[in-house]
């Protein structure tokens, strides 16, 4: 017997009997003889749990992370994460639900997105906010469609400092819908107001903007990268990490049309690589071009209030072949993780996240370059990530750390070889003094 | 307190949590970027206590409908057990706390599964090589559409822009034809949904680059000429897209590879019981034949002599269609459900899905109308009530189940029928389970009949009654703003 | 099928859960036992497969009330908030997964925690000692007693058999009495709760081996005179017992142990947040001053350079009151609590607690009677609803608020105050919830005024209403039997 | 400010104004100020979450154990827990809830407990079950002194081969109520009939038999026992392993009176001793001498099936000092945990469980016994859990295990320096053939 399935042999012969078959047999006689498996699937027999686990835990055991102190970044980061948060997700009603097509007994998950859709306006400084996409890489790729959507040109625009996957994905998503990527050349690291001025035309549909951007520099020029796009009719799409917002000026602040990113880092697990979600924040007057769902506030016949996805026109079973996006489910789960991360910190709480990222980050920084060869990869401000580079490849620095169980950070040859000596280093509020002063010794010790 | 959104109980200087003080010098953030970076006020979250937070969430659980809490019929999607070691082992430290940045030296346990998992999907579906990478179903719909495209292109075929999709397919479909940068082409089906021969042969031709098809179909049953199909589209040098919403019918017992199928998408969120997480995360995972394996996304998973070992060189491959490779916490459930099933377990559940369908189906014949009269798969249509003894709109009998404590089936999909209700039990469902249903079933005809009011004005005991969702849609309220 | 027993889900052949196979050769149970040792059939347990169980089980939650549901201003049991980090903590697997009867060796990550542990307790009560072994506070209070015992025993004093306890006391106190074969002498409180000296100088005398007392008492008021008490029974050779139950009123701003109590038990989950589990697990460690050392259970934990060790040598150890070591998992909780909350935290959650009881009692005394008009400390008692305005038995008041969605308080206790109901709101009360209950407690008496029928015949919106517990009583069904 | 306390500073002086105070010290005015700590308490200041689980995580790591393959028992197994069971327990309706005094709003746990009557009673074979008891020790006291409540006698008379430590408890209990405790000897590790016969009186209240008992022997004249006890007018008491129930014949089937035992088995992690609980079934004429919670069944006013809890007249809070017992709480989640346990595994299951466990421990055992120097303590039917002895002190024998990774058992010395030599092993449905023949392999070494 197989604890997931119910019934029984003595269930299946009732049952066939009620509704006058004699076997189950003969509800698969369509399927022909010539396409039947006819033979067992090559697969194990069924395990239990107990197996399971050991099996299970022998595969994790295969892998290293837990143990050791994780400088990575890259856009996925090892935050603090509030005990509170699994607790919620891991309430049955919330991760066993489907889409909340029945508004009525859905008011958990509608009143989750509808309060999430809020705390990302506040975060980015949006009017609006979707439900939540796949991820960080493809939220990118839909904002394009819709800034294509919005002007009917075809060309987007954006820096080769965004991350490596983001420029892949949406080079893919972009080639197959035949709109055009114009990628421009960065100015030490940073976007190059220059660079754009010289490819934006009035074809462009938008321009992209990653702040902070791949090495962890902050943007200088928004301000006059949004005018210019502004000028040349086309949308401003920025892409942001989500916990630098607690200081960082907003995508609102600088006036972009579209704000996205990736939400790993509001109170969701490694994972390596997920789930995670994309967020999407925009203007008002945007709202019907977004992908994904949306929740909005209603009344119910009593007059009580209550929320009901909304603004379905926009969807792909409504729309089916005329729509922009095939988007029907987002990441509820990880948005509802999200969701109670950011009530958990609150106003105060991402400000000092944000704050002391930025200080440890400082304060390593500073350390390495007082006291070891390594120099700056760009001597930029930068946040809370930034590049370093020395005279060794930086695959040996990294095993030099790892021997001291540090994960020590990214190889920035990813992003060509100039930067084969290069690795890209992570802080979070979660490192300590103590952390980070070993970090320093190992890289002294590489001299 | 107990019904407020959370932006009402924010009090300042209220916290739900607290990080470690800092302890590296303290200095500003003006004192290392430009003081015109910086916001001039933290965004507006709300300020709770951890108690405060916890209740909101836990009374907002208690306003939803889980597969914890009832029976799930909801036609297409599969809504089976989510079983709770699956949860337990993707919890795991060993696997939670790994980045995908990481070396692969240092996630060889992830990638072992990852190859082990592909395999398994392989052999269930009939195909050479899967892809992982795919978020939801709809995402591995896309990615096989820019397969099919890709492939073309590659022959140097670059004609080949239609997709045919028939009218009873799922809405996803089309949409994703379009997110490929692709055109659709709809051809009618036959009353039963299978697809109509002739209407395909007409829409056939050296434009067309391939066949959408879901088998069995969205009515529930399986398209007897499948092998006709495939070799019509085959000749016209067409490829095969199965839609895997159905694979919970077929497991161990047919194979899309073997029908003819070039690409398979499959929702482990469906057939493989991961949760649905109220509308996410899934995954998605794409698998295709030989030919097609060059275009796969990266990277993907090697087995060399020296471990397990994450390949970017594609040279013909499409790219990348998601940040790293998928959704791997979901992945990993449907490995482990797999792994608790077994040969044997799989083949049961799709037998138990199909026994439990036609259980339900044909118990229900006298009350409603029955799509079509033939034995179905995992799921089946409904046409609505049977008119000769009650008149009601599918919309009342799905809300008034509520009343009955069950969630309903799919509503007015597929298109093709008439008020339609769209029944799939699932296997992991009990026949006392199912006799329930059925008897609320048939307790709402005869309310239609004899208290028909009762029956239009329900939901009566849900937490709110029925919603205005055209006056949502009208002046949409898509946040929470403070009062003036 | 959501309201049923789990018996009436049971169907042969359903398995929930399954073990491994076998992997030694299975030889029969009789080859190796007495057949008439073994049963004929195995126990009726209930079959159901694992969908039916999580469903059984996550419907039966939704009707309980807990913590996380909302207020539960319960008197006398400190219904605080449970923070999620204790029970994260908790299930390390490093800490489940040691086996009580492991070599002290491989277990010194424990044995440093009870230490830990026993020495904050002391520094919070002012004792010199603490054994963690009592599995609930009633357990403490037995042990307490044998202590006293004990100690009088020791010191050649068999006399004295008589435990003083004040009418106003928990009734545990005079249950634990007899558990520990001591006899009771109850003396009348004054109208606050507070001991009658006159009365207890009458009790005592050489037959007393103690006396016991909670402190706030349980009218949430400071037993003002308690130095003059402590002489009085110290001169009298005999012992002072604190209850801990209201320990939330004094941590950081007064201790038993400074105030002359020789025997302090503490409740970990009223104080120290952790779970009550629906009326248990518990945990009821007990601390004494340096005197009575000698007696408490075995095993202690001992620091010595090797390490931590588990010592049995106490020759005038009372002995075991249970298997191991007290309830580890639960007090490891309590430990956590403690650190998150630090000095400065507990201070403040019992002057908090203080502010929020005084807060809703005074916002309530023209509605309802105040037991004692006077500042209380962490819980007060109200004497009833203000017959001024209308009449209205406690218990219905108790029920009505049921409908409002919060707990009721504590009702008919302590017994001294007619239509007693005593308040506790605890510290992690926001003043919003507290407002929201007294406007809910001063509804309920207008609605006494103006519709007492709909306060008499309440709940009215819980899954089951008024239920009748006499008929339970008299005609008791206490197990689920097969229908013949 | 404390995650844990909701009012702020600002509403401290809102609530205070509102009541007509003006500081948080005019509530204490009454504590003398002698009494006053007018200190800080010597504790730490207030951790951070992070903080809290670097702390216990250390902690955690001091320990050895879930590395490790266990043969420990002693009526604390390694078993095999299903998922399902910490999913339900989990639950915060039920952990966070208080004991059930309003049924109306308490039903889930009422009814668990009704349930969990039900399932001891069906496990035991007896009619009526309480709620649950702190431990399986204090079950066989409290048991014991229902004995002498019902025949109103002083004496209880045991045998040498219960648990260690259940004695203890027992002692400890009976002393303070001025009861007499009989330890009588036993046979070659069993209990004699003829022992007993030499003690047993008209003063007597009760006899324990414990089965399986410690030595892990099944007991072979219950029969006889309990006809000569019940001659004598005293009661049975019946201490058992729950699982061996799955299997063995049950108190119920023998005529017991009492039955009592530890629950830990059924679905209770090992905790390092608790929490665990006490499980109590008797005959239906002794109901009223129970101590602790029983959960009965009744209607609603609108005639609806609910439970309560009833008999309270049996109770602490009611009777105060003609109380019998003070218990008030019972181990409720850990009966919950119990019960899913139950469920989980069914009729088949827990026989399954039970008998795998005593033929994984016949292997080991044979296997011991035919390739190693090590002798049976006693040679006599065992079910699950067995002792040897051998020419080195256990201590070595346990130390050149647990080099292989292997907790080996409990030295037996504990029940007398005659076993000095000697190890209780334990082996459960969980250990695999490969561990057992590991740890022979290591017996073989020793030789």
């Amino acid at each position: 017997m197989f604890p997931y399935i119910a019934n029984t042999p003595q269930d299946e012969k009732d049952m066939l009997k009620a509704i006058g078959f004699n076997s189950i047999e003969e509800f698969f006689e369509d399927i022909p003889g010539e396409l039947r498996l006819n033979r067992d699937l090559n697969l194990k027999p069924a395990m239990t749990e107990g197996e399971i686990k050991v099996h299970m835990e022998a595969l994790g055991g295969k892998n290293r992370g837990k143990e050791l102190v994780n400088f990575l970044g890259g856009g996925v980061y090892d935050r603090h994460i509030p005990s509170v948060v699994n607790h919620v997700i891991s309430r049955s009603e919330f991760y066993t639900a489907y889409t909340p097509y029945q508004p009525e007994i859905s008011q958990g998950t509608l009143q989750v997105i509808y309060e999430y859709q809020t705390l990302i306006a506040n975060l980015t400084g949006m009017e609006v906010s979707n439900a939540s996409l796949y991820d960080g890489a493809s939220a990118v790729a839909e904002a394009a469609f819709m800034a294509v959507d919005k002007t009917r040109n075809k060309e987007i625009i954006v820096p080769d400092n965004i991350h490596p996957n983001t420029l892949r994905v949406l080079r893919t998503y972009l080639r197959f819908k035949d709109l055009e990527l114009v990628v421009i050349p960065t100015k030490e690291g940073t976007f190059s107001k220059a660079a754009l001025e010289e490819k934006i035309s009035k074809n462009t549909a938008g321009v992209l903007v990653q702040n902070p951007n791949f090495f962890g520099l902050v943007e200088d020029e928004i301000e006059e990268i949004v005018e210019l796009t502004h000028k040349n009719k086309a949308l401003l799409i920025m892409s942001v990490d989500p916990i630098t917002l607690g200081v960082l000026k907003s995508p609102g602040d600088y006036g972009a049309d579209i704000a996205v990113g990736d939400g790993q880092s509001l109170g969701n697990g490694l994972n390596f690589g997920g789930p995670y979600f994309g967020f999407m924040a925009a203007t008002k007057k945007l709202i019907r071009k977004m992908p994904g769902r949306i929740a909005g506030e209603t009344v119910d016949k009593d007059g009580k209030r209550g929320f009901v996805l909304t603004l379905q026109t926009r969807e792909q079973h409504i729309r089916r072949e005329k729509a922009t996006s095939n988007i029907c489910t987002n990441q509820a789960l990880n948005a509802l993780a999200a969701s109670v991360y950011m009530v958990a910190l609150g106003k105060k709480g991402i400000a000092e996240v944000a704050t002391q990222s930025a200080q440890k980050a400082h304060y390593l920084y500073n350390q390495i370059i007082e006291k070891t060869n390594f120099k700056p990869v760009y001597d930029k401000p930068f946040f809370m990530e930034f590049g370093i580079t020395g005279d060794i490849p930086a695959a040996k620095v990294k095993e030099a750390l790892l021997k001291e169980g540090i994960l020590g950070g990214i190889e920035l040859r990813i992003c060509g070889d100039q930067f084969k000596n290069a690795l890209l280093v992570a802080v979070t509020e979660k490192r300590t003094k103590e952390e980070m002063d070993q970090f320093v010794q190992v890289l002294e010790g590489l001299q | 307190t107990y019904e407020t959104l959370i932006f009402e109980l924010s009090n300042p200087d209220r916290r739900a949590f607290e990080i470690p003080k800092v302890d590296v010098p303290e200095e500003s953030l003006e004192s290392f970027l430009p003081k015109d970076a910086l916001r001039e006020e933290a965004p507006e979250l709300p300020q709770v206590s951890q108690v405060d937070l916890m209740r909101h969430y836990t009374n907002l659980s208690n306003r939803n409908y889980g597969l914890d809490t009832g029976f799930y019929p909801l036609g297409s999607c599969t809504m089976k057990y989510n079983p709770k070691i699956n949860e337990d082992m993707a919890r795991l430290p060993s696997f939670t706390e790994t980045h995908p940045m990481q070396d692969d030296s240092l996630v060889q346990g992830n990638l072992e599964m990852m190859d082990n998992l592909d395999q398994m999907l392989c052999e269930i579906t009939g195909m050479d090589k899967m892809t992982l990478q795919p978020i939801a179903g709809s995402h591995g719909e896309m990615l096989g559409l820019m397969l099919m495209k890709a492939y073309h292109a590659d022959k140097g075929d670059h004609n080949r822009k239609k997709i045919i999709v028939p009218d009873s397919s799922h809405g996803t479909n089309p949409a994703s034809v379009a997110m490929a940068g692709l055109e659709v082409v709809t051809i009618e089906s036959k009353e039963n949904g299978e697809v109509d021969l002739d209407a395909l042969q007409e829409a056939m031709g050296d434009d067309v680059a391939g066949l959408m098809l879901t088998n069995p179909n969205t009515l529930g049953l399986f398209e007897k000429q499948i092998q006709e199909i495939a070799k019509m589209v085959h000749e016209a040098g067409g490829l095969l897209y199965y839609d895997g919403a159905n694979t919970n019918a077929i497991m161990g017992i047919t194979r899309p590879g073997d029908m003819g199928f070039d690409i398979v998408h499959l929702n482990l969120h469906k057939t493989f019981t991961t949760p649905h997480g109220g509308g996410g995360p899934g995954s998605g995972p794409v698998g295709v034949k030989e030919r097609l394996i060059p275009y796969l996304p990266v990277p993907f998973v090697e087995k060399k002599e020296a471990g397990y070992k994450l390949s970017y060189d594609g040279p013909k491959s499409i790219g990348k269609i998601s940040n790293y490779y998928g959704n791997f916490g979901i992945y990993l459930r449907a490995y482990v459900y797999i792994l608790s099933m077994g040969y044997n377990g799989l083949k049961r559940a799709s037998e138990v899905a199909v026994l439990n369908a036609n259980y339900v189906m044909y118990s229900l014949k006298d009350h409603y109308k029955l799509a079509v009269d033939r034995p179905c798969k995992h799921e089946f249509v409904l046409a609505g009530i049977n008119t000769d003894i009650a008149e009601m709109p599918t919309v009342n009998i799905a809300k008034r189940l509520l009343d009955y404590g069950h969630h309903p089936p799919t509503v007015y999909f597929p298109l093709i029928v008439h008020e339609a209700l769209m029944v799939e039990p699932t296997e992991t469902e009990s026949k006392e389970m199912l006799d329930d249903f059925i008897e609320a079933m048939k307790a709402i005809v005869e309310e239609s009949k004899n208290d028909p009011e009762l029956v239009k004005t329900a939901p009566h005991t849900t937490p709110v009654r029925k919603l205005d969702e055209v006056g949502a849609a009208r002046n949409p309220i898509v946040r929470w703003e403070p009062e003036e």
